[in-house]
């Protein structure tokens, strides 16, 4: 998206400045000797691996970058000629295949093999399998985290202990293992009062889309909101500072009245606000943002940009309460969910956010957000009385981004409502 | 079968230099002779109740026997969950697996085409009435499509105990195993919040006790389809094992002590000249009993699989002694088999797996999962890994549970089959 | 007279439909979809406004005072000698591409090819005969179902390479089908036609005279259907299907609430209210199993007709089970249960069930059977669909009343023109429309 | 017996043709082909086809129908009711495509709905194999619909393929929405080479994750209809050399007919093993 803006935000370069460090920090691992961690998004440790100087890597981000380069294909194609299943999570296959193809990141560099292989297990049971598999390929140490699911809705004072207690006896010994260093509270607790800014700014950003026009896509452009947040970067001064330019950035389009950007600049005339479900598709990512930016749709909401964490709800990182407030933060991932509690919030979303209607964007690979999303469908739709649409793609198997069959189904969603709107005839 | 069995089947002169294939033919009449003689006697006709009860998908027996106690009835998805629990306090555990080959008409509307297949059957039989008779459901820790299904049983079924299992993935008694003991407890209030008997330490014992016995039966059955699969083919043991799913625990192990004397006494149970396989991998999704039978007809003769799973998750007795939830927790935490759903510190399955080949003296490994199941496929390559190190030859194929069509699977099968039959033989 | 057209772009069939003032259908035309979308939707509309001037001239013949009964009998055995010209015409455009052809320059090609053409052109009058079966209506359908039956012949009785022939009429009638009628036949032909009659009526001559004189202005058109982008339309000239189907079908039976459209590659549940105005929608995902192209492949592989298909598997006494409805392999299913010994009428009847179940997972996706059910699309022509249709909403949704309307295939392009209409209404005339959407403008 | 020369007849009934082969064994070794036909159904009855082929290729052997000591059928030819024994498709087509290629060690069966690659050893026994799904996409059906629209023959797919210099690629999964891809191909002027060579490619892709999948190495034979398409076979051969991949593709003349030869190789061997043990043959069936 970045090449096609006419100005790059100046939080844009910082982000991409940040990366691109990170990236060569890990390339440079063998030679620096600092220790790298790989984990999850969800319910990802980050505040923890910084203080113990620990260099995260985030295997899906690492997949979604690759489908966004062009390149998961011939991972996917690399891991299936290998004896992996049509059938499952293509990040797993892409990621597989990226390390047998030579593990080069989405800069270029050479990743370095991972210290440890930390399996913070929060709402999808693939990363398990996915871990089992890397420390196959890796033979390395890894810590399992079992973070337990919201079944009925609600963290209960076991799932928090269970959570603590494997941090303190487990997680905690296994870092200090892997990187030789003691565990430092107060060093956890510095990284969790920054994370806890950058949090409030991020869903100010957020929530800005509450305006109409929306200076923001929630979205196509909340996807590179939550980059810092969501992957290597919490708890450090860079996601500080990259929350607040962006804070100021978005003020800014609000006072000017704009909306948001678009693949081709800033959007024209808003047409349909929209929340959606689901995860985006990573290999025709353009493509799939055009669609909607052509009709002058606009995300308002989405909850892809809460699977690391459901800042709007209200949860912040507490320093005072460091492992407890880590348990907490793991538990109240988005996917940890229960389907009940996921609608609620796609319905509440349609409502504050003054939606037209809600899209779900179901992807094969991912049962986990996908499997019961008819449903939430349906009790959305019957709760907030507003259409809602349904496509199917892939996260970066482009076998499964079928572009005639999404616009089609777009297309028809938009002209329904659009047609309801106007009570019928012609527009 | 490295020379040994000579029984003049179907396969021909039952030497290993049978040709190849050549069990197959004949597929058109496929009432087949093999089975006539299986359908006939004692054993038929236990085998006959159990497919009745597979295949009452109302669970008729379930009714009934709710009528006669006036207990409790909870369903719950059968990989594993502690059915002890639920028979201490009175309520009767009824396994839940899919519809098998049931038409589906609203289940679909619920899925995606690229998530199996038993959720959409589940859901169809609740939305069609069958499980009525059920009070709740419990959703262990499967897989995502699982857990997701407890979500939207609350949704779909508001008046129902519905209760997500989150079995522990820490195996440290003072982790995991406090966490485990705490979801069992408060299992046992939700049961007795809904009239059932508040879990009683002795009554548990009790449970404990039954299912052991049930356990020992089965690993007994185990070992004699090991030793004489002709005398214990697995298109019987699997119904008689899914009869377990509905049946109170007493009255399946009384079923399987009179299959078992049944099988024995068959006069007509000779050996023919087939290939040792074991099948793996549909552990949740059931396969449907057509392409068991076709497997079996394409020259296999399964000696050991995971078909029914709930029944073998742990692998000894629970202690029947002192504190009998802890006894639960650690027969769980210490006693599981290496399961895909469950995280695995090493590569123990494909280690296990090469194990039973080895135990049940097969001569190769059939990966047969359901179509879309995450966790069995993503499993596979490390088990293919293993299985190929220890040179044993294996192959592949998926299904779902109303898969009408065999003819793939038995062109695959039968080559397996043949490709072991051939030259094992040859080269003994 | 001001006329407004709809156009539905299909994946198996295209169709027009043209509308007068009043709303009214006054003419459709249909043909097969194929590789050329500009040819199959010139040909869907040649064929609408051949058929408007067929309407025309029976508005004609009851202005002249002939009654109905004569009327309509003189209009069906000229449109049967209409269409005899027709496929003369396409036969002679056959002919000449074929044994241009390169493979057909041998003698032993050239002698049996020009033989099987000889006895097509023989045959035409009786297979435009009153009551004569026809495979389809479609070129490509009646001539290559009496192409290859010749072939045969030629290759069973004269020792010529059947799959060689069998080629050069894949190869010919790509190019055959895409030099197409025009809408200028109905003056070429109609006359011709009218001197194919036993005896032709006076009345008649003069009312096609004045049919062909009426000026037809196409004042606004819009376009639909799975290729719809692909039509030489202005994007604000092309609409949803979904829209279309439900304002079509709204606009047959006003009193719809819940439509089922099953075309070739697509199956849609659609949910309207009382407006027309769709409230919900649900359609296949990328694979096409269940239908109607399922429908096609079992036909041919019957060597059936699509409409013989229905009323075979009516006649079902013991319907297979069957769960696989992948296109592709249903020709390989019917094959082996064919071998299993099953009956070709119960295997018939299972796979019909299999794509009305696929159908019925889909209508619940998208929030159930309403009363009423409108079934559209060309599988609602099929018989036993609509009867395994019926019964599984009754068993499911209890009493329904469902509507299908024969001219169901044309709901999407009726639809269409109704949105031409009142695009019109609002004050869109075509030319307006065309300079609004070149200006790159927005509506 | 076993030294005595011995006549055996292999059917291969396939979903969309009908192969037929005639054999010579002295059971030392020594095989030759008398004669091989392959006839497509084109909607005939499958089993009328296979008994016309049979004659037509028994009269191109010279033997009479009294001399044939096996009529071994192969993939869906259970039906025929003139066989003495059958044979499962993967071991048919391991044998006859050793005999074509004696050095092949792996082989790639492309058929009209599935596709199946197999791993064999010197004596055609099969180790190991891969098979497509339940979904015909990228199967010869699908590439025989396409040859419809675009109005070549199959004989010609291969080498128009040959002639392409931008491939277009085919996205759809799917065989029935493939076409229409390919028919909005069409439309949008892209070159009928261009097409078929972009769909070779994406069926390359399949195949060879199958043969890759099936761990072979060394010479790998295609056989089945399609191997007569060397457009289909270069994709191949060039999907192969993109992945460096130790595998060299073959194709043979007589691919098509390789499960038929290799049913009744297989007959000759069962036929003489019955003789050994003193057993005459029965009709049918063979047991
Ligand atoms: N006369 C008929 N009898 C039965 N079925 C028919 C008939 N005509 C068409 N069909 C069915 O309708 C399908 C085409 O439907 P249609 O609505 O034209 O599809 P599309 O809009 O996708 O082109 C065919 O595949 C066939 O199954
Ligand atoms: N010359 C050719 N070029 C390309 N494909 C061919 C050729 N001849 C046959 N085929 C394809 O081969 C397929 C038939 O192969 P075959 O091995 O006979 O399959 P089956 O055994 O399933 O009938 C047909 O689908 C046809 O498309
Ligand atoms: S299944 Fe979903 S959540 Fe799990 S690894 Fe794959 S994409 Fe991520
Ligand atoms: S079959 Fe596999 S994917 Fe499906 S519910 Fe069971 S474990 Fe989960
Ligand atoms: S080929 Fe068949 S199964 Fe595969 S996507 Fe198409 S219709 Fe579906």
């Amino acid at each position: 998206m970045s090449e096609a803006q006419v100005r790059k935000d100046r939080s844009q370069e910082r982000q991409k400045q940040m990366i691109a460090e990170h990236y060569r920090r890990l390339a440079r691992c063998g030679e620096t000797g600092e220790k790298n961690v790989y984990t999850y998004v969800p319910g990802n440790l980050t505040e923890l691996m910084r203080s113990f100087h620990a260099l995260p890597v985030l295997p899906e981000i690492n997949a979604l970058q690759s489908g966004m380069r062009g390149k998961s294909r011939d991972y996917i194609a690399a891991a299936e000629r290998d004896g992996h299943s049509e059938d499952v999570c293509t990040y797993v296959k892409c990621d597989i295949g990226m390390k047998r193809s030579g593990n080069v990141g989405p800069t270029g560099e050479r990743l370095p093999d991972p210290d440890l292989l930390l399996l913070s297990y929060t709402g999808c049971f693939t990363f398990l399998k996915w871990f089992e598999l890397l420390r196959e390929e890796y033979d390395c140490p890894v810590v399992m985290l079992h973070v337990p699911y919201q079944g009925d809705g609600v963290i209960t004072d076991a799932m928090r202990k269970y959570v603590v207690d494997q941090l303190r006896e487990k997680v905690i010994p296994a870092l200090e293992k892997a990187t030789g260093r003691a565990y430092d509270e107060d060093l956890l607790r510095e990284n969790l009062a920054r994370s806890a800014k950058a949090e409030d700014d991020l869903v100010w950003v957020l929530q800005s889309a509450r305006n109409r026009p929306s200076p923001i896509d929630a979205y196509f452009g909340g996807v590179y909101y939550i980059g810092p947040i969501f992957s290597a970067f919490r708890g450090t001064e860079d996601a500080v500072l990259y929350y607040r330019e962006l804070r100021e950035e978005i003020e800014e389009r609000l006072r000017l009245g704009k909306g948001p950007v678009t693949p081709d600049g800033d959007m024209g005339e808003e047409r349909f606000r929209v929340v959606v479900e689901g995860p985006p598709n990573w290999t025709s990512f353009r493509e799939f943002w055009k669609m909607f930016s052509d009709e002058g749709a606009v995300v308002v909401a989405s909850t892809y940009t809460k699977v690391g964490g459901t800042y709007d709800l209200g949860f912040r990182h507490d320093p005072s309460r460091p492992l407890e407030t880590l348990a907490e933060y793991c538990m109240g991932c988005y996917t940890n969910l229960n389907l009940p509690s996921r609608v609620d919030l796609l319905a509440r979303y349609v409502e504050e956010y003054a939606a037209d209607g809600l899209l779900v964007n179901s992807v094969k690979s991912c049962n986990s957000f996908s499997a019961g999303q008819l449903l939430m469908l349906r009790e959305v739709e019957k709760r907030t009385g507003k259409p809602a649409g349904f496509i199917e793609s892939d996260l970066v198997d482009p076998r499964y981004f079928s572009a005639a069959n999404i616009k089609n189904r777009l297309e028809s969603w938009f002209q329904m409502i659009e047609q309801k709107r106007s009570g019928g005839g012609g527009r | 079968m490295t020379g040994g069995g000579r029984g003049h089947g179907r396969g021909g002169d039952g030497s290993c230099g049978c040709g190849p294939g050549e069990g197959g033919c004949g597929s058109a009449a496929p009432a087949a002779a093999g089975e006539a003689a299986a359908g006939a006697g004692a054993a038929g006709a236990v085998v006959a109740r159990c497919t009745a009860l597979m295949q009452d998908l109302r669970l008729g027996s379930v009714r009934a026997w709710k009528e006669r106690t006036g207990g409790l009835a909870v369903g719950y998805m059968p990989v594993y969950v502690p059915r002890e629990v639920l028979h201490a306090q009175g309520v009767l555990p009824v396994g839940i697996a899919g519809g098998g080959e049931m038409e589906i008409i609203r289940g679909d509307a619920y899925y995606q085409s690229y998530i199996c297949h038993i959720p959409r059957s589940t859901v169809e039989l609740g939305l069609d009435g069958s499980l009525d008779c059920l009070d709740g459901m419990l959703f262990p820790a499967i897989c995502d499509v699982i857990r997701n299904l407890s979500g939207m049983w609350k949704m779909l079924f508001p008046g129902k105990l519905v209760r997500y299992m989150d079995v522990p993935q820490d195996f440290d008694p003072s982790m995991g195993g406090v966490f485990w003991r705490h979801e069992i407890r408060s299992l046992a209030e939700d049961l007795a919040a809904r009239g059932a008997r508040p879990l009683e330490d002795g009554a548990l014992r009790d449970s404990i006790r039954a299912y052991n016995a049930n356990r020992r039966r089965i690993r007994d059955l185990m070992e004699l389809r090991r030793r004489e699969p002709w005398k214990v083919p697995t298109h019987e043991l699997y119904v008689v094992l899914r009869a377990g799913l509905v049946l109170p625990v007493e009255e399946h192990t009384a079923l399987l002590d009179e299959y078992r004397e049944a099988a024995l006494a068959d006069p007509d149970r000779r050996p023919l000249d087939q290939a040792r396989v074991v099948v793996t991998g549909s552990f949740c999704e059931q396969p449907p009993l057509g392409l068991i039978k076709t497997l079996e007809r394409a020259g296999c003769y399964i000696v050991d699989d995971d078909f029914v799973q709930v029944h073998r998750w742990l692998k000894g007795d629970v202690r029947e002694d002192g504190d009998p939830v802890e006894n639960l927790v650690r027969a769980f935490l210490e006693d599981s088999i290496a399961h895909p759903t469950r995280w695995i510190d090493r590569d123990r399955k494909g280690e296990e797996l090469v194990a039973r080949v080895r135990e049940s003296r097969a001569e190769g490994v059939l990966f047969c999962a359901a179509s879309f199941c995450d966790p069995a496929l993503l499993d596979q390559p490390m088990i293919v890994a293993a299985v190929e190190r220890a040179g044993i030859p294996w192959t592949g194929f998926k299904f779902s549970e109303n898969t009408g069509q065999f003819q793939v699977i038995r062109e695959q099968a039968g080559t397996f089959a043949d490709s072991i039959k051939l030259w094992t033989g040859a080269q003994a | 007279m001001r006329t407004w057209t709809g156009i539905d772009l299909g994946s198996t069939t295209t169709k027009a439909v043209v509308l007068d003032e009043g709303a009214r259908i006054i003419g459709r035309g249909i043909t097969n979809s194929r590789s050329n979308y500009d040819v199959a939707c010139r040909v869907a509309l040649a064929e609408a406004v051949i058929n408007t001037r067929f309407f025309l001239l029976s508005a004609e013949l009851d202005r002249a005072g002939v009654p109905p009964a004569r009327r309509d009998s003189w209009l069906e055995e000229m449109g049967r000698r209409f269409r005899e010209q027709q496929y003369l015409g396409q036969l002679a455009v056959l002919r000449e591409i074929l044994l241009r052809l390169p493979g057909a320059s041998a003698p032993e090609e050239r002698h049996p090819l020009a033989r099987i053409l000889d006895r097509m052109r023989e045959e035409t009058d009786a297979l435009f005969a009153a009551g004569a079966e026809r495979k389809s209506d479609f070129f490509r359908d009646i001539a290559g179902s009496r192409y290859l039956r010749l072939a045969e012949e030629e290759a069973r009785e004269k020792g010529a390479r059947f799959d060689a022939l069998a080629g050069l009429f894949d190869k010919a009638i790509l190019d055959a089908e895409n030099t197409p009628t025009g809408e200028g036949d109905f003056e070429r032909y109609g006359m011709a036609a009218v001197g194919r009659m036993r005896t032709a009526p006076p009345e008649l001559r003069g009312a096609v005279e004045r049919a062909v004189r009426v000026d037809l202005e196409r004042a606004g058109s819009v376009g639909t259907g799975y290729g719809r982008a692909r039509l030489p339309f202005p994007r604000r000239q092309i609409r949803s299907e979904i829209l279309c189907h439900g304002l079509g079908a709204h606009a047959m039976f006003p009193g719809t609430r819940t439509v089922l459209d099953i075309g070739g590659q697509d199956t849609k549940a659609i949910q309207v209210d009382e407006a027309g105005i769709v409230t919900s929608f649900q359609m296949n995902d990328r694979c096409a199993a269940g239908c109607g192209r399922y429908l096609g492949y079992i036909a041919d592989e019957m060597n059936l007709g699509l409409h013989e298909l229905g009323p075979l598997a009516g006649q079902a006494t013991r319907p297979v089970r069957i769960n696989s409805t992948c296109t592709v392999f249903a020709g390989a299913e019917l094959r082996e249960r064919l071998s299993l010994g099953e009956q070709r009428e119960d295997i018939l009847a299972g796979l019909h069930r299999a794509i009305i179940l696929r159908a019925m997972s889909l209508l619940a996706r998208s929030g159930g059977v309403a009363d009423e059910f409108t079934f559209t699309g060309g599988v609602a022509r099929n018989s036993t669909a609509v009867s395994v249709l019926r019964s599984l909403v009754r068993d499911n949704y209890g009493e329904r009343r469902i509507n299908i309307s024969p001219d169901s295939i044309y709901t999407g392009a009726l639809g269409a023109a109704l949105f031409a209409l009142r695009g019109s209404a609002a004050g869109h005339g075509a030319e307006e429309e065309a300079a609004a959407s070149a200006a790159g403008g927005h509506p | 017996m076993s030294g005595a020369d011995m006549i055996t007849a292999g059917i291969d009934v396939g979903s969309s043709a009908v192969k037929v082969a005639v054999m010579r064994t002295d059971g030392r070794g020594g095989e030759e082909m008398l004669s091989g036909r392959c006839e497509r159904m084109r909607r005939r009855d499958a089993l009328e086809v296979a008994r016309a082929v049979f004659e037509e290729a028994l009269a191109e052997s010279g033997a009479g129908r009294g001399e044939i000591g096996y009529v071994a059928t192969t993939g869906e030819g259970e039906g025929v009711d003139f066989r003495t024994g059958h044979f499962y498709g993967m071991t048919t087509h391991a044998r006859g495509g050793l005999f074509l290629e004696p050095e092949a060690r792996a082989v790639i069966d492309i058929g009209a709905l599935h596709t199946r690659a197999l791993l064999m050893d010197g004596r055609a026994k099969v180790l190991g194999y891969r098979m497509t799904s339940q979904c015909a996409s990228g199967s010869g059906q699908f590439l025989e619909n396409i040859t419809r629209y675009l109005g070549v023959t199959l004989e010609e797919i291969g080498p128009l393929s040959l002639a392409a210099d931008d491939p277009e690629k085919c996205s759809s999964i799917c065989a029935v929405l493939a076409e229409t891809d390919v028919i909005n191909m069409v439309s949008r002027g892209i070159p009928v080479p261009n097409i078929l060579k972009g769909i070779h490619q994406s069926m390359a892709g399949r195949y060879y994750r199958l043969i890759a999948g099936a761990g072979a190495r060394g010479v790998v034979l295609v056989t089945g209809g399609p191997a007569a398409d060397v457009g289909l076979v270069r994709a191949l051969q060039e999907e192969a050399a993109a992945n460096r991949s130790p595998v060299e593709i073959r194709s043979h003349p007589r691919s098509v007919l390789a499960g038929a030869i290799g049913a009744a190789l297989w007959g000759a061997f069962r036929a003489r093993r019955l003789a050994e043990k003193g057993l005459a043959l029965s009709g049918a069936g063979g047991a």
